[in-house]
């Protein structure tokens, strides 16, 4: 029989402010989920970073700290040095991570920071009206790319998962996708196994979450999982890099 | 003369757009104007407002703490801004969405029109915004309806100026309610 | 025909720099600025210019050294989160001694803070957030007209003086649309780059680019040159305006969004027969000293407001010098202190009024 | 029995949950607002509805639950 | 029984803060204060700390904010450039009110400057180098005894007040090898940390620290109630020196190296029958304002001696108000002002000697 | 018949400030000799960075920049913006390009960027008095890493050129050594080549030079070259990583 | 009283060390000492110096403009820092080292002695500093020989303490010289 | 005839040209000083130099060039 679904106790109630459809509501849910599911709800100290989920700690039920942008791991770095016996993960968005918060997450990743990352690829920066992100796929059309991202002077997207499993301390690195619901499940087992990387202090763990933002993308929250499916995963690869055969 | 208004709603009823139409409509008339928006991760709540005051003099500051005109396109809109508005000033309110209710507790001087739902009939709910602007041409003569003709050339973009014909119906509606 | 339009200040910024004949932009993205980057992303390439995202505004700051010390006009624009991040790179350009504009649509702090308007980065602009002996120039407009007038200014400045030109603008003004007229043509400041590293092409020696003196006496020598030129900066380029502070019994300084406030606040306060007068700072760096000191002689007393706890009056104070009392009153978070306040305040001050 | 529960006070009228469901018993409700200004979806034959939960798993804004019928 | 030890100025800033309980350190190296790194490097480990060299200034004052959310006693140090680099997250730090001691062992700007000692962070460290209205607690020691002190007076004062406070030592002192004396024991100030991010154990109601208020209303109360803490601390912490002020012709103001290089020409100017005053201000904010208004009565004028191009001279005339003649004499680049200069500066200020 | 070797031109003559046996010294030659054989020298804008060779620019003949400690790659990007058609090249050490400035690095790489970085790999921040850096070999001393690094709390060494080749815009990276006569020599050939795909318009390219700093290290020079030759190459494996195949 | 003394060479040459075995020995007295070291990319040209201050009374500046004595180890040292002893201060020079017409260009009472090489017939190059300090004492009366020995006990690494009979005998040649 | 020259102002006495002459025929001079206070190093058989080059490309200091001999 069906067991009754209700919305995880590690989720406040309170309505979110994301736009109709946006990833980031199914993304906290799922890491809420996997939170009461390991038992971990007061033991985690989760780190917001600077996007459109800067306030998630408001809608978390457990401790948090707002982070500056880009500079999440290495404030969950701190916090976790003080309590090596607590979880630790950061929230943060593409933009966050891949453009301003490149060192930071490069180096907690190196020093096998015993945190997991969830990360949010939105290809975008959503918070500030839809700037072109590090992520941003060739040709797409952002507010800073209004011809299409052009390869040849605006560079080309980063892969982070793939350079990030480059580093020895990145233990558990996988990238997923929010775009349906088969894939919603599959995101829930990835970021589990990256938490329970975390509790046996093997190292750094990640979890790209390839996200829509239908607002800035100008999409249907429909349409935009769409697109997601078609022109992100293609880049994108989804599957894990690192860390498959660990045994947690 | 200075007319101070602020016009209130959720995220995607055009409440921006229609600032900036009352300003390139009294700039057309040689006014002095500015517009204002609310902006930022406000916007993700799907509230929306902005302010705008069209004047014969030179402005001041472009924020409104008291406007003369509130144009109210929900309900909290009217619970944010109606108690702001002057003593003697008024409120539009679009009736098709708005609780009675709360706009009498305003205490205001308020005029409540459906424009959105006249809109729906007029086959677009966007003209429900030029609703509220006709009507608010009509209970303040603030500027001519032609300006708002230029206004909307100005404002609106290219793909949506076929439009701007009905827009200009949907304003003598306004006018006429 | 100078052309008048009715546009978002960030725009006006935007375009006036293009007019200025800005050809490179780098910046990274942040509320209430982003429309000046969303321009220019279609607006450079349009005329030819190098618009670019940069990774972070540290990266952005760095690529404005690189590109102006390689003989460009550059800009870049942030708000006050990213202008703390900037600060190493902004000591780095007045050591090198390399012209730059940088435009801080100021938000509200500390931290993360708001995205509201305010004025709370005036110390950090004119006292210098970045380590080291050296100045900004800062400018205040306080509508779009001068957003544009001050931005090409900015670039004329910064060439002739080779140093880092802040514009110092309210998210308000960032965000507003008013109308501004641009003219028809700019003549940009022509200035000597004979200094900047374009590749020697094997017809002149070496130039190199550079902020440090392991000697200290080259060091001192840098320091000396370097405020020199501030002394010079604060003879010549002080712009202010000053309205009816001919017998005011009140003179009120403020810049930006605040003035805008005061001058709806002198006409409420004319019509209840108080005569306030407005000390409008444009240069917020070079202070305009003598001004304020001048009016000291001629009225009773100062107030500055201010869009933060209280900067700008340790300037105005610093030029009063202990000759009248200098009063003060801001707002801060964006909330902005309405016309009522500020007339209220000005009546306390003045013992009039009910309150 | 179980079925989906929309509260629609939560709903942003996304649709995704429409996409999600194996019985295709999800619609928008064009006629009502919310408090929030957004259409609200609503099962159209709740009846039909298998508690498979997949618009649960769908919902970004956690406005639907599974429960036992009745119990909202 | 107190241990009297020869040791290098940076490692005893390093040894204090392990005495003051401090058990986490992030910092970068940067001379001169590469030793309180290279210090606790191993120092840390012994007493079961932390010590972990972040791979930036941005990446360490981010880890502090971290860790002293997290509930710890935390330090970060660093030297101009670098601390440039940390001022958003001072910001931050600010905005979030948690506790954190920085300490920046000044060398001389601006740019990359050199590695000489200087003073010419005061604006940045006293006026805000970030954005938004925030204060830092600055302390200015002048030997290794008062390194030794204020390092441990610090973390009680961060921890007391929720904030930042930062020693502005220079580099000579960070530098330079002195006696200092340890106490055998210390007893820090016992601070209520149950804001801290522990991890609620299911035991309390989740804390969270925030610099962000969207809400303008909320955002100024967090501004209001900074600046309340401020004004307290105005009124309860100043600390500073006053030496033969009484009946002083002239009184100079100097902090850190400068003093003590004043404290030559006190003994100098003596000789030759001029009473020279020494103010020295141990806390830079708040700045004794009380101590040199009632200076400003009693002696003729005054003297500000900085290693930079004036900057705390600022305050000093504030606190004078105009009543005083308040003249500045300093030098830049790692020069530092000898004994005979300042002395020739006083003789000609009081009109005497042969200049 | 031998030709007559001397200092190359784009060197100017007055002894440079390096410790005695600093790799430094050799890696400057390789450079002047290859922009003189390119015959780039008034073409070419170089930009110094901050470590020991903070102020190369004035062994230089050419124009050059000194940029903030991490940054030169931003620099270079807002030279080469400028002057599209110069030959820009960033020279960094490894604390330099490995920890404060590995977002510039990537990001200019990412954005394939058309400039040369030569980094100089000397497993320590030199300048400072032999600190970690991110490159310090697992157990290797120094003055913070006294008991040797550990890499469960210190992390683990990155190799930066593995990272880098990840992106799309890298389009040549090799690593090369100074340790002898003969690795000196296929260094010097890595570095032509590096430029020759500048000038060529194809992407950005670096050579990692794995280096000595025989006074950090508490070496001979002499010793200093085994120990590289000993240590570093096992982690460092010398070889191209992109680019091989690239006739420029 | 106060002795002011600048001790200048190359790196290598345990100039930083003499400064602080200087200063330690004067502690051991019960003196106020300061020790200010030349730092960071200046040590990469091969020069070093010190500046070491012991003083009866409160010691202001650490950095010194006009050493009463210089200790000279180097050619460049002195050409540097001769002319800036005081008048009536002095040098002391080691002459295996340093030309003897750049001692004399300094205009200073100078005492050259060659410590270097009497190092090497020692057996050790280190010894060199301690005949310099020898010297010193010599010529000062700064403090006493066992305050010299104490000092080393703290100043040298426990590897090197087995030397320090042998680093006495040296301080004993140069207060001979 | 060709050979390598050494510059003994500029040399620093590090030795890797030492390591790098295939005749063995460089040495540190460890009885002169030059004003950087370097032993520098020198030919101890300039005869047997076979003008390699080696030597040259292993210098940190450019302190040896090849030259035709007597060039100095
Ligand atoms: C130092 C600094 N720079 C820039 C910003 C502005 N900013 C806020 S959110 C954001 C980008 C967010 O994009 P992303 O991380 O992808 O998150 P998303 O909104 O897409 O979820 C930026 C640039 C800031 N707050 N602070
Ligand atoms: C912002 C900033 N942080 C720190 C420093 C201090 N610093 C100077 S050089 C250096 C490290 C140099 O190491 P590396 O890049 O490896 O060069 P090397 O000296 O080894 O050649 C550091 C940290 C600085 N000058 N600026
Ligand atoms: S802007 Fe994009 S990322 Fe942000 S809440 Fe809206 S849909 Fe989500
Ligand atoms: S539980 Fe399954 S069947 Fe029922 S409404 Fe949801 S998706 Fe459809
Ligand atoms: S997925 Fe959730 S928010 Fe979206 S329409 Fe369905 S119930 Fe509403
Ligand atoms: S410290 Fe090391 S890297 Fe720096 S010059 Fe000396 S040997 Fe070279
Ligand atoms: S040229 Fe060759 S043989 Fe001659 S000294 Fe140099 S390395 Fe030896
Ligand atoms: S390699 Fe050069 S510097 Fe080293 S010893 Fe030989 S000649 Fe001298
Ligand atoms: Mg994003
Ligand atoms: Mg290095």
């Amino acid at each position: 029989m069906m067991p009754v679904m209700q919305s995880p106790r590690s989720l406040e109630k309170p309505t979110m402010h994301y736009c109709p459809g946006c990833s980031h509501g199914i993304a906290h849910r799922v890491v809420a989920e996997v939170i009461d599911e390991l038992g971990l709800e007061g033991n985690t100290i989760g780190v917001s970073s600077v996007g459109c989920s800067y306030n998630n700690y408001l809608y978390f039920t457990f401790d948090m700290q707002q982070a500056a942008h880009g500079r999440a791991p290495a404030v969950a770095t701190g916090i976790k040095r003080v309590h090596p016996e607590r979880t630790v993960f950061t929230y943060q968005g593409d933009g966050d991570l891949a453009a301003i918060g490149t060192a930071e997450i490069i180096h907690a990743a190196a020093r096998g920071e015993k945190i997991t990352t969830i990360f949010i690829n939105n290809t975008t920066y959503g918070m500030t009206s839809g700037q072109m992100a590090p992520t941003t796929l060739a040709g797409q059309v952002t507010t800073t790319s209004p011809a299409g991202r052009n390869t040849s002077t605006q560079g080309y997207p980063i892969r982070m998962s793939e350079v990030l499993a480059q580093l020895e301390g990145a233990v558990f690195i996988e990238r997923v996708s929010m775009h349906d619901v088969n894939h919603i499940i599959q995101a829930k087992r990835a970021i589990k196994k990256a938490f329970r990387v975390q509790m046996a202090g093997l190292g750094f763990s990640m979890v790209e979450v390839l996200s829509t933002c239908p607002t800035n993308w100008g999409l249907t929250p429909i349409k935009a999982v769409g697109w997601l499916e078609k022109n992100m995963m293609e880049y994108y690869k989804l599957g894990n890099l690192k860390g498959k055969d660990l045994e947690v | 003369m200075q007319h101070e208004i602020i016009i209130a709603g959720f995220g995607g009823q055009g409440i921006l757009s229609a600032g900036r139409i009352i300003c390139a409509a009294g700039m057309a008339e040689g006014k002095n104007t500015t517009w204002f928006p609310s902006y930022g991760p406000e916007m993700r709540g799907g509230t929306a407002n902005c302010h705008a005051i069209v004047s014969d003099g030179e402005i001041g500051s472009p924020i409104i703490n008291n406007p003369d005109i509130l144009i109210a396109m929900t309900s909290p809109a009217i619970d944010k801004f109606g108690k702001m508005v002057k003593e003697n000033g008024f409120i539009i309110a679009d009736s098709s969405l708005i609780e009675k209710s709360r706009i009498e507790a305003t205490g205001r001087t308020a005029y409540s029109i459906d424009a959105a739902r006249k809109a729906g009939d007029m086959g677009h709910k966007a003209f429900a915004m030029l609703i509220m602007i006709g009507k608010l041409i009509k209970e303040t003569g603030i500027f001519k309806p032609e300006s708002v003709e230029k206004a909307l050339y100005e404002v609106l973009k290219k793909e949506l100026h076929g439009l701007i014909p009905k827009e200009m119906d949907a304003l003598c509606v306004g006018m006429e309610m | 025909m100078p052309e008048k339009v009715l546009m978002k200040g960030n725009e006006v910024i935007a375009e006036a720099a293009i007019r200025a004949g800005c050809r490179h932009y780098f910046g990274y993205p942040i509320t209430p600025q982003s429309e000046i980057a969303n321009y220019l992303a279609w607006r450079m390439p349009a005329v030819g210019g190098v618009f670019l995202q940069a990774e972070s505004e540290i990266a952005a700051i760095n690529m404005v050294y690189g590109a102006s010390g390689a003989g460009a006009r550059v800009l870049t624009t942030s708000s006050s989160p990213g202008i703390s991040l900037k600060q190493e790179g902004i000591s780095y350009i007045a050591g090198a001694e390399i012209p730059a504009v940088i435009v801080n649509v100021m938000r509200c702090g500390p931290g993360l803070g708001g995205i509201m308007p305010a004025q709370s980065d005036y110390f950090q602009a004119v006292k210098g957030g970045g380590h080291g002996d050296y100045r900004n120039i800062a400018l205040a407009p306080y509508n779009a007209q001068e957003l544009y007038e001050l931005t090409v200014k900015a670039f004329d400045l910064a060439d002739k003086y080779r140093m880092t030109v802040m514009i110092m603008a309210d998210g308000a003004l960032g965000q507003m649309m008013e109308t501004v007229e641009f003219r028809d043509e700019e003549k940009p400041f022509e200035a000597d780059k004979s200094w900047a590293t374009t590749g020697t092409g094997m017809k002149r020696k070496k130039n190199y680019i550079t902020s440090i003196y392991i000697d200290p006496e080259e060091l001192e020598k840098l320091n000396n040159r370097l405020q020199a030129k501030y002394r010079t900066i604060e003879e010549n380029e002080v712009m202010y305006e000053e309205r009816d502070c001919e017998g005011a019994e009140i003179v009120v300084c403020a810049f930006g969004l605040a003035a805008r406030i005061v001058r709806n606040v002198m006409d409420m306060a004319a019509a209840e027969g108080i005569k306030v007068g407005l000390l409008r700072p444009v240069t917020l760096w070079p202070f305009p000293v003598k001004a304020i000191s001048d009016i000291a002689e001629k009225t009773d007393v100062l107030l500055s407001v201010e869009l933060n706890a209280g900067q700008m009056v340790e300037d105005v104070r610093l030029a009063v010098n202990g000759r009248k009392p200098v009063h003060f009153y801001g707002r801060t978070g964006g909330i902005l202190p309405t016309q009522n306040e500020i007339l209220e305040e000005i009546k306390r001050i003045l013992g009039r009024g009910n309150k | 029995m179980l079925r989906a529960v929309i509260y629609s006070e939560r709903c942003k009228g996304c649709g995704l949950c429409i996409a999600a469901c194996p019985k295709k018993i999800i619609a928008i409700n064009k006629s009502e607002f919310n408090q929030m200004g957004y259409n609200p979806s609503m099962l159209t034959d709740p009846g039909k509805c298998i508690a498979c939960g997949r618009c649960v798993i769908a919902c970004p804004d956690t406005a639907i639950e599974i429960k036992e019928a009745g119990d909202a």
